[in-house]
């Protein structure tokens, strides 16, 4: 795993490793501090990989970090997705470039209804799923789509930011905890999109708290701990393996 | 020892070293080379440093720890001036009573406008407070000095006439301020070799206060109210649902700095008696929130040094003419140093509101933590810690 | 250096004079025009130059080799049109930089402040632009002197002019600068012309920082007045003044009569500011280049050919408190702050381009002539903006120490300080 | 009658001048959560951008007249414009006289570029600094560039007259018998800014560029998540708010000589009207400008000012006041923008 | 007669019932746990609880007392503190500078003068705090720069910061989101222990149903604004509507 691939190959390359997201050596900074440090690991086209860890292992900053946002700030290594070198983008060229992601929080813009921040994801290129359509995928959001985003509830705002980032022409999809707030009916409901968007083809890299069922969703796992990758393989692997879940997750 | 910790101590301790050598650090220049146009060390500019170095420590109690912008601070100043003054026209030149007046009058001034201004937050804050100064200062300048009820008078500025009464007043005193018979003008000159320094009375006085006004700021600021200010600052919600009142922590914080800014202006008006009106215009009130920042909001010396830098720009830059440049480079032959005055001459004397402009710009966009971060630039540089080590146990130090 | 018996007695073979003039603010202008004359003087109390109005004043105990032989020095320093920063300014020159005299500014506001910390400190204070009734009235001081007229004296010369040029039956209206200086000129004026027959329909006050005076001009158009009186000054005019002529002022009739703008207090470098729209108005005036006096000619040609135009009243004024303070210290034979004033009160002098002088000893006000001046209508030069109308006598202008505008002061006694 | 229609107008023509340095600060201010005190500066340059332009004009060669004495009784010299040697003394003249309208198309490339380098070069690092940070920082820059117009054009205001065809007044009320005669520049004024204003108001409501940037206001990072290019589109508000400020002054020119100062004179002003229209509103913004104009034409009037004296020094701030604590976000304010 | 008792609240967001006749009883000492689909209202109740919003009907008693038309510190003085569901702490300081914000509240009421004397020098506020902190296994990041945490410790900072106020009436708004699996549990064994230690009554909100039968003694379930049902937990998790409208098929396997 520690080999590292020829990327200038470009296509070539995708012809002899199917990784469609890389990543390769990445160290990341908040400030000063050093948060990511020194990880790898790729991801297929189409699957999903789990990316789990304890609070503050470092998975929200790995998952900033692929999308390029500022803080942290990526300091070494290369982030390679379908040919394009990441590492040298900006956020809003990665965006381009077809990385979505879910934040954490969420971040429904605030001042904006909720048809608005739909809309704002679609005026930059390339433009994925018409509204109405996610309006279908998410009735809930087509009742309230002139209600300003951020006085929905905690889950309606999770499913507008899901949402929102379908509505763009993606290729990986970052999904930053997207269960948490969620009622249970409305988990599995997201569990189904999730299953209806690799579907589409979609790779999917999905950060939870709920590790049994994240696994039992994902065709792969990382697992994180104080900033490095401590695993890397399939995810029934971890499923099985009563010790690193009890080390690294405690389940 | 006082209360304070260790770190504060020193701190307090270097400023009280500092403001008492004053005399002797601000004239390192003998005084007929020419490098004594930079010395700052007579009376009326050492007064200025500390005066509104008081200003800004309590200007800062209030911007630096809660984060309420005030817009208007210079409306206490000016009151604070003006009622001591009136002290001189009534009771006499004695400085007590005038100084204690300042206080409390600014001191009420702001629990007035307060309780009205605090009852908005952010850019709506700023804008109440430059509304009451700016109304305060239109009133002093014109309203309240026509000849039938003249409070303030007016463009001149307030001071104090022959046929004022002075109750108190008799002739073994001086007739000017005075601290019990001690001029605030007397002023011990003394020659060592070429320098020259002065030692004045006012000055000490000023100085001796702001210690006590410096000290004080510290003992805020380590104290549980001073923890509740940054509290305000940082979220006023959380503040609320674990079960404390915002209103009356800000409201205490906005009239201990009004007092402090009376308490400067009082002190103004007992070097030099005479209050005018500008004390309270906006670009007064923009001058001490500039002191402030470019000092460093939130530190403890930060203000202290923002005034200080201001004040003697404008006093000392300001005065660097034509032919005080044609002294300094006449060494240079005589095209080159034409050229060298022409490079130098926009940003000195007249010019000296671009050269201030320009350290403004400077400080912020290089130092974001202000003068104080200078310093600590250079402390690190010094000690050559790594900028790592630094950056930990800074988060682990309580906020200066 | 405390042991002379008076404050900055001059050590050595030099004497410092403090030159406190707005280098920044809305006068800036008028601070350089002032600062230049400054160093203009100074050249020639050194013996440099060609000695301009030394060699018409009337006493001539100057030799052009410094002031009693001590090589004259300066040290300048920016007012900035606040009376706080002037005293800073003063102060630091007194008290750093040794000034034995301070003189400049360019508002009353100032120099009353500057004046009275001279007494303080017990050094003299010949005052530069000041033109409210107080600096030498209510706020007199012992150790301060005026050369330029005043609001009564502005009042007293343009009157006979308006009733002549205009009639005695007039109706004026009155924009007032809302502060001291604004409030005794207004009140010069209107008793000056009310003295003769006309009347003040309203007098409005306007804010010192407005900087449009529309919905001030407004109303005078319905306001059955004549004459429209602007007691502004600096920006205040050029813009008052501009909008006045926007709103049609100038080509108004009013029952037959044409409407006539009136600005008592005019200078050459705002009228350069107002354009156009100065043109035809009358106004007074200390002092202007175009005088034909002996005197005048010479200050103009020795400044002209230095700085390639000519002197500004502001910058005559501080020229000659320059030379008078020089020589009465020189005919004192001290620099004695007590010596000097003994030597300024009551000296009369004539040679610095305003006739025959007096500095009456009761409040250190100088009486001269005054111009009478109207905004010229065919220029021959971006300097040739005003014409002498009328050179009105010293007798007309003066008044009695005690005049109830002038009031309530107390000069004191002269204080030499430590 | 008369006397309150013309204060209408003149609340109209105070207010649009508020309103539109109030529109630009607001776009600064509202949406890019910068407070710019160089937006003043901007404004005087731009009625400086006017008065360069008629220096240039201006620019003369000189013949000795020797029939004509100068001041020191030397030979005059004769100025004469170039344009007037190239174009003829006619369309020369014409020109020179023309030079303010002119300024605007001067001014639009100029401001748009002094916009942009301000931005890039300054400002795009104090987005995410404290607001205190920015006053400091631009408060410099306002500074700076007051004192380097002030090096090279002096302290006195210069006169930049409008076209003769355009000074003068016009009598408004003639067909209803009323006497309204008002100064036919300061109409063009009011239409001018009029127009600049539905023009921005156009601009930002029918494109999506307003939401936009807005949404980026709030919240940066996940608009550039979204893959938009959020500085690029800061830096063309930068450059459109300078050129409205630019334009503001250059328009103003005729109505008052401009000075180094000016922009000062506005800001703190221009500050008090975006505030009590409500921070982020632009709507906001220009109710508020047009209200304060109209309050302040009033108070100046005898009536005002002999029913409570010094009324019209203090109106201003004093319907501030009334307008902030009776209504917490001013007339339009949005709901948390700036409040802590 | 419950320590907590809401009578017919209505609450209208424009032309959304947020809150439809709300009644519910919260007896004392108990664990009460609310549940509900997303935009149910739970939040919007809790908000009324503690005065953030003004219900357009109704009334709330808190121990005999209305908490309608009082400010939110006045309801917390009551005894009444709330834990918010996105964290709600003081960014601009450190972990213990929090915790001892709240132990001062506690001790000294809504405002208190005590301008000068360190506050370190308040022995009995930095030993709650410091003891506090442990108990929530913060103890090691006491001097971290808050707004640097992670999420989940920033949940249980300001779960700390609630407890350490001893609250009477304790509200949690899904205390547990987005924390591990590990610190989860502990956060169960923690409430469990207060709520052995100390009279504590505690709504909890929570779509955690691992936590939610773990502790709670009641169940509330809301529905667009209208309770649904009341009862235990084994009734609710065998209530047919519910499992349809709320819990889903797979949370009755788990
Ligand atoms: N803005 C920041 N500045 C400094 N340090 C930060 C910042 N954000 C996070 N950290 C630190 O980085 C580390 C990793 O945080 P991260 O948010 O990536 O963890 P996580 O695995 O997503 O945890 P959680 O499950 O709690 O969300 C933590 O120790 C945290 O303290
Ligand atoms: N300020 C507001 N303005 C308008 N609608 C609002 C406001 N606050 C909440 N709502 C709406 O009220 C409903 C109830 O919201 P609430 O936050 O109480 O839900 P919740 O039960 O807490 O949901 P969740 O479990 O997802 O957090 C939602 O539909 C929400 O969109
Ligand atoms: C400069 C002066 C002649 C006028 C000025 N306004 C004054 O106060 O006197
Ligand atoms: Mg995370
Ligand atoms: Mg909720």
């Amino acid at each position: 795993m520690n080999v590292k691939p020829d990327f200038s190959k470009g296509r070539n390359y995708a012809e002899t490793a199917p990784a469609f997201l890389s990543v390769w050596n990445m160290e990341a900074y908040y400030g000063e501090s050093y948060i990511v440090q020194n990880i790898s690991f790729n991801v297929h086209e189409g699957e999903i990989l789990a990316l789990l860890g304890r609070n503050g292992a470092g998975k929200t900053s790995t998952l900033r970090a692929i999308a390029r946002m500022d803080n942290p700030q990526v300091t070494h290594g290369e982030i390679w997705l379908d040919h394009q070198p990441l590492h040298n983008m900006a956020s809003h060229q990665a965006a381009q470039g077809g990385i979505g992601l879910v934040p954490e929080d969420r971040s429904i813009i605030p001042g904006l209804t909720v048809e608005e921040n739909l809309q704002l994801a679609q005026i930059a290129p390339p433009v994925g799923w018409s509204i109405n359509r996610l309006y279908e995928l998410f009735p809930r959001l087509g009742e309230r789509r002139k209600q300003e985003g951020v006085t929905l509830s905690g889950g309606e705002q999770q499913m507008l930011a899901i949402a929102r980032a379908l509505a763009r022409d993606i290729k990986v999809l970052l999904l930053d905890e997207p269960y948490e707030g969620l009622a249970p009916v409305i988990v599995d409901e997201i569990e189904k999109t999730l299953r209806v968007i690799k579907e589409q083809g979609i790779t999917t890299i999905l950060v939870e708290q709920n590790a049994v069922r994240a696994l039992e969703l994902a065709d792969r796992s990382v697992i994180l701990d104080t900033g490095s990758v401590v695993f890397d393989g399939s995810a029934k692997e971890v499923l099985g393996n009563a010790e690193l879940r009890e080390e690294y997750l405690a389940i | 020892m006082l209360g304070l910790k260790k770190h504060d101590l020193s701190l307090l301790i270097i400023v009280a070293i500092l403001t008492m050598a004053a005399p002797f650090l601000l004239n390192p220049f003998p005084t007929e080379s020419g490098m004594a146009q930079f010395n700052a060390g007579y009376p009326d500019l050492m007064q200025k440093f500390v005066i509104f170095g008081i200003f800004a420590i309590g200007f800062n109690i209030l911007f630096g720890l809660t984060g309420y912008l005030s817009f208007g601070h210079a409306a206490f100043l000016g009151v604070g001036s003006y009622a001591c003054v009136w002290m001189f026209k009534l009771l006499g030149y004695n400085v007590l009573p005038g100084i204690l007046l300042s206080i409390v009058v600014s001191g009420l001034f702001a629990l007035l406008i307060g309780v009205i201004t605090l009852r908005r937050s952010g850019i709506y804050f700023s804008i109440l407070t430059l509304a009451f100064a700016q109304m305060s200062f239109a009133l002093a300048y014109s309203v309240l000095s026509n000849p039938k009820f003249n409070l303030t008078n007016g463009e001149t500025g307030l001071q104090v006439y022959a046929d004022d009464p002075q109750w108190f007043h008799s002739d073994r005193l001086p007739d000017l301020p005075h601290l019990f018979g001690l001029s605030m003008r007397a002023t011990h000159r003394m020659e060592l070799g070429a320098w020259e320094f002065q030692f004045n009375v006012g000055y000490y006085m000023c100085a001796v206060i702001m210690l006590l006004c410096f000290y004080l700021a510290i003992r805020i600021f380590r104290s549980p109210f001073g923890l509740m200010l940054r509290a305000v600052k940082s979220n006023q919600q959380r503040m609320n649902y674990t079960g404390l009142n915002s209103r009356p922590y800000t409201l205490a914080a906005f009239v201990i700095s009004g007092m402090y800014a009376g308490l400067a202006g009082g002190l103004l008006s007992a070097v030099d008696p005479l209050a005018g009106a500008e004390r309270m215009q906006w670009t007064a009130s923009g001058e001490v929130v500039l002191m402030t920042i470019l000092g460093g909001a939130g530190t403890l010396i930060g203000p202290v040094l923002g005034a200080g830098l201001i004040k003697y720009f404008e006093n000392i830059f300001s005065k660097i003419n034509e032919s005080v440049l044609h002294g300094w480079f006449g060494f240079l032959p005589d095209g080159l140093e034409d050229f060298v005055i022409t490079l130098v001459y926009p940003f000195v004397g007249k010019g000296w509101h671009l050269t201030l402009g320009v350290i403004f710009m400077l400080v912020v966009i290089f130092l974001p933590g202000g003068l104080v971060e200078g310093g600590q630039r250079i402390g690190r540089l010094f000690r050559g810690k790594k900028p790592s080590g630094a950056a930990k146990s800074a988060t682990t130090e309580p906020a200066e | 250096a405390s042991h002379s018996g008076f404050t900055n007695a001059p050590q050595g073979d030099t004497v410092t004079l403090g030159f406190n003039v707005p280098q920044s603010g809305p006068y800036a202008d008028e601070g350089a025009d002032e600062l230049r004359a400054y160093q203009l003087a100074v050249e020639h109390l050194n013996g440099e130059g060609d000695g301009g109005m030394m060699n018409t004043f009337s006493s001539q105990v100057l030799e052009g080799n410094g002031i009693m032989g001590k090589k004259v020095e300066y040290v300048t320093g920016d007012t900035q049109t606040k009376s706080d920063a002037a005293r800073a300014s003063a102060k630091s020159m007194i008290e750093k930089d040794g000034a034995v005299m301070i003189t400049g500014g360019s508002s009353s506001g100032v120099a009353i402040a500057v004046q009275g910390l001279c007494q303080e400190a017990g050094v003299i204070f010949m005052s530069g632009l000041t033109h409210s009734n107080d600096t030498t009235g209510k706020d007199k001081k012992a150790n301060g002197f005026r050369h330029f007229f005043n609001g009564y004296m502005s009042g007293a010369a343009l009157a006979p002019v308006l009733a002549a040029q205009y009639g005695e039956d007039r109706k004026a209206y009155h924009l007032t600068a809302d502060y001291t200086w604004g409030w005794t000129q207004q009140e010069s004026i209107a008793a000056a012309t009310e003295a003769l027959g006309w009347t003040t329909v309203e007098n409005v006050l306007t804010p010192l920082a407005a900087t449009d005076f529309s919905s001030y001009i407004a109303p005078v158009l319905n306001s059955g007045a004549d004459v429209l009186v602007l007691n502004h000054y600096g920006g205040n005019m050029v813009n008052s003044l501009t909008n006045a002529v926007q709103f049609g002022l100038r080509e108004k009739m009013v029952d037959g009569k044409q409407f006539e703008i009136v600005v008592p207090l005019f200078s050459r470098l705002m009228a350069r500011g107002a354009g156009e729209n100065v043109k035809g108005i009358l106004g007074s005036t200390n002092w202007h280049w175009s005088l034909q006096d002996e005197a005048s000619q010479a200050f103009v040609k020795s400044f002209g050919t230095k700085y390639g135009f000519p002197p500004s009243q502001a910058a005559h004024t501080c020229y000659v408190q320059t030379l008078l303070y020089a020589d009465a210290v020189a005919r004192a034979g001290s620099f004695n702050p007590c010596a000097v004033v003994e030597a300024l009160e009551g000296f009369e002098f004539d040679g610095l381009g305003n006739g025959p002088t007096l500095y009456r000893a009761e409040d250190h006000q100088c009486f001269k002539d005054v111009l009478v001046v109207r905004g010229k209508e065919n220029p021959t030069s971006e300097f040739d903006l005003l014409e002498v109308v009328e050179v009105t006598p010293r007798a007309q202008v003066e008044y009695a120490p005690d005049h109830p505008m002038f009031a309530g002061g107390n000069l004191g006694q002269c204080n030499p300080g430590a | 009658m008369d006397a309150i229609i013309l204060q209408i107008l003149n609340g109209l023509d105070k207010g649009s001048a508020y309103a539109l340095i109030a529109l630009g600060l607001t776009l600064i201010f509202g949406t890019l959560g910068v407070v710019n005190f160089a937006h003043g500066a901007l404004f005087m340059i731009g009625a400086f951008c006017s008065v360069t332009l008629s220096k240039l004009l201006n620019l003369s060669f000189e013949t000795v007249d020797p029939t004509q004495k100068d001041f020191l009784g030397n030979p005059l010299k004769v100025k004469t414009p170039y344009v007037e040697s190239w174009f003829g003394p006619e369309v020369g003249a014409t020109i020179i006289d023309w030079s303010v309208p002119l300024a605007i198309l001067f001014a639009i490339p100029i401001m748009l570029v002094i916009g942009y380098v301000m931005e890039r070069g300054l400002i795009k690092h104090f987005y995410k600094r404290p607001h205190a940070d920015q006053i400091l920082v631009t408060f410099g820059l306002a500074i700076v560039l007051q004192e380097i117009v002030k090096f090279y054009f002096g302290a006195n205001p210069i006169q930049t007259p409008a076209p003769d065809a355009l000074s003068g007044v016009a009598n408004l009320g003639g067909a209803l018998g009323l006497q309204i005669a008002y100064p036919i520049w300061r109409l063009v004024y009011i239409g001018f800014s009029l127009l600049l204003i539905f023009g921005a108001f156009a601009f930002l409501q029918f494109t999506t560029f307003g939401m936009v940037v807005r949404a980026g206001m709030a919240d940066r990072e996940t608009v550039q998540l979204l893959g938009i290019d959020i500085d690029r589109r800061f830096t063309i508000m930068f450059g459109l708010a300078a050129a409205i400020a630019g334009l503001a002054g250059v328009m103003y020119g005729p109505i008052n000589a401009p000075n180094y100062h000016m922009g000062m004179d506005f800001l703190v002003l221009s500050f008090v009207v975006v505030v009590v229209g409500g921070m982020g509103s632009l709507p906001g913004a220009v109710l508020a400008g047009f209200l304060l104009g109209i309050l302040e034409a009033f108070a100046s009037t005898t009536w005002a000012t002999t029913t409570i004296p010094g009324i019209n020094q203090i109106i201003i701030y004093l319907v501030a006041i009334i307008v902030l604590l009776t209504r917490p976000r001013g007339l339009m304010g949005k709901k948390g923008v700036m409040e802590d | 007669m419950g320590i907590l008792e809401v009578k017919n609240v209505n609450k209208r967001f424009g032309g959304l019932q947020a809150l439809g006749d709300v009644n519910l009883s919260v007896a004392e000492n108990t664990v009460h746990a609310i549940i509900g689909p997303n935009g149910a209202g739970k939040s919007t109740l809790l908000n009324v609880l503690v005065g953030k919003l003004i219900p357009d009907t109704g009334s709330v008693m808190f121990d005999g007392q209305s908490v309608l038309g009082r400010k939110p510190y006045e309801i917390n003085q009551m005894g009444i503190s709330r834990v918010f569901q996105t964290p709600e702490i003081f960014g601009d300081l450190t972990v213990m500078e929090n915790m001892m914000i709240a132990c001062f509240a506690q001790r000294d009421g809504a405002f208190r003068m005590h301008a000068v004397g360190s506050m370190w020098s308040e022995r009995d506020i930095v030993a709650t705090a410091e003891d506090m902190l442990e108990s929530m296994n913060l103890q090691d990041k006491r001097d971290m720069h808050s707004a640097s945490m992670s999420r989940g410790d920033k949940r249980r900072l300001e779960i700390a910061m609630c407890l350490a106020q001893s609250p009477r009436l304790l509200l949690l708004d899904e205390p547990t989101a987005g924390m591990s699996r590990s610190d989860t549990n502990n956060t169960i064994d923690l409430l469990k222990k207060i709520k052995q230690d100390r009279d504590i009554t505690i709504a909890i909100i929570e779509h955690d149903m691992h936590v939610v039968f773990s502790l709670a003694e009641r169940i509330t379930v809301l529905a667009q604004g209208t309770p649904l049902v009341e009862d235990t937990p084994e009734k609710i998790k065998g209530h047919p509507k519910v499992r349809e409208a709320y819990l889903g098929e797979s949370q009755v396997a788990a």
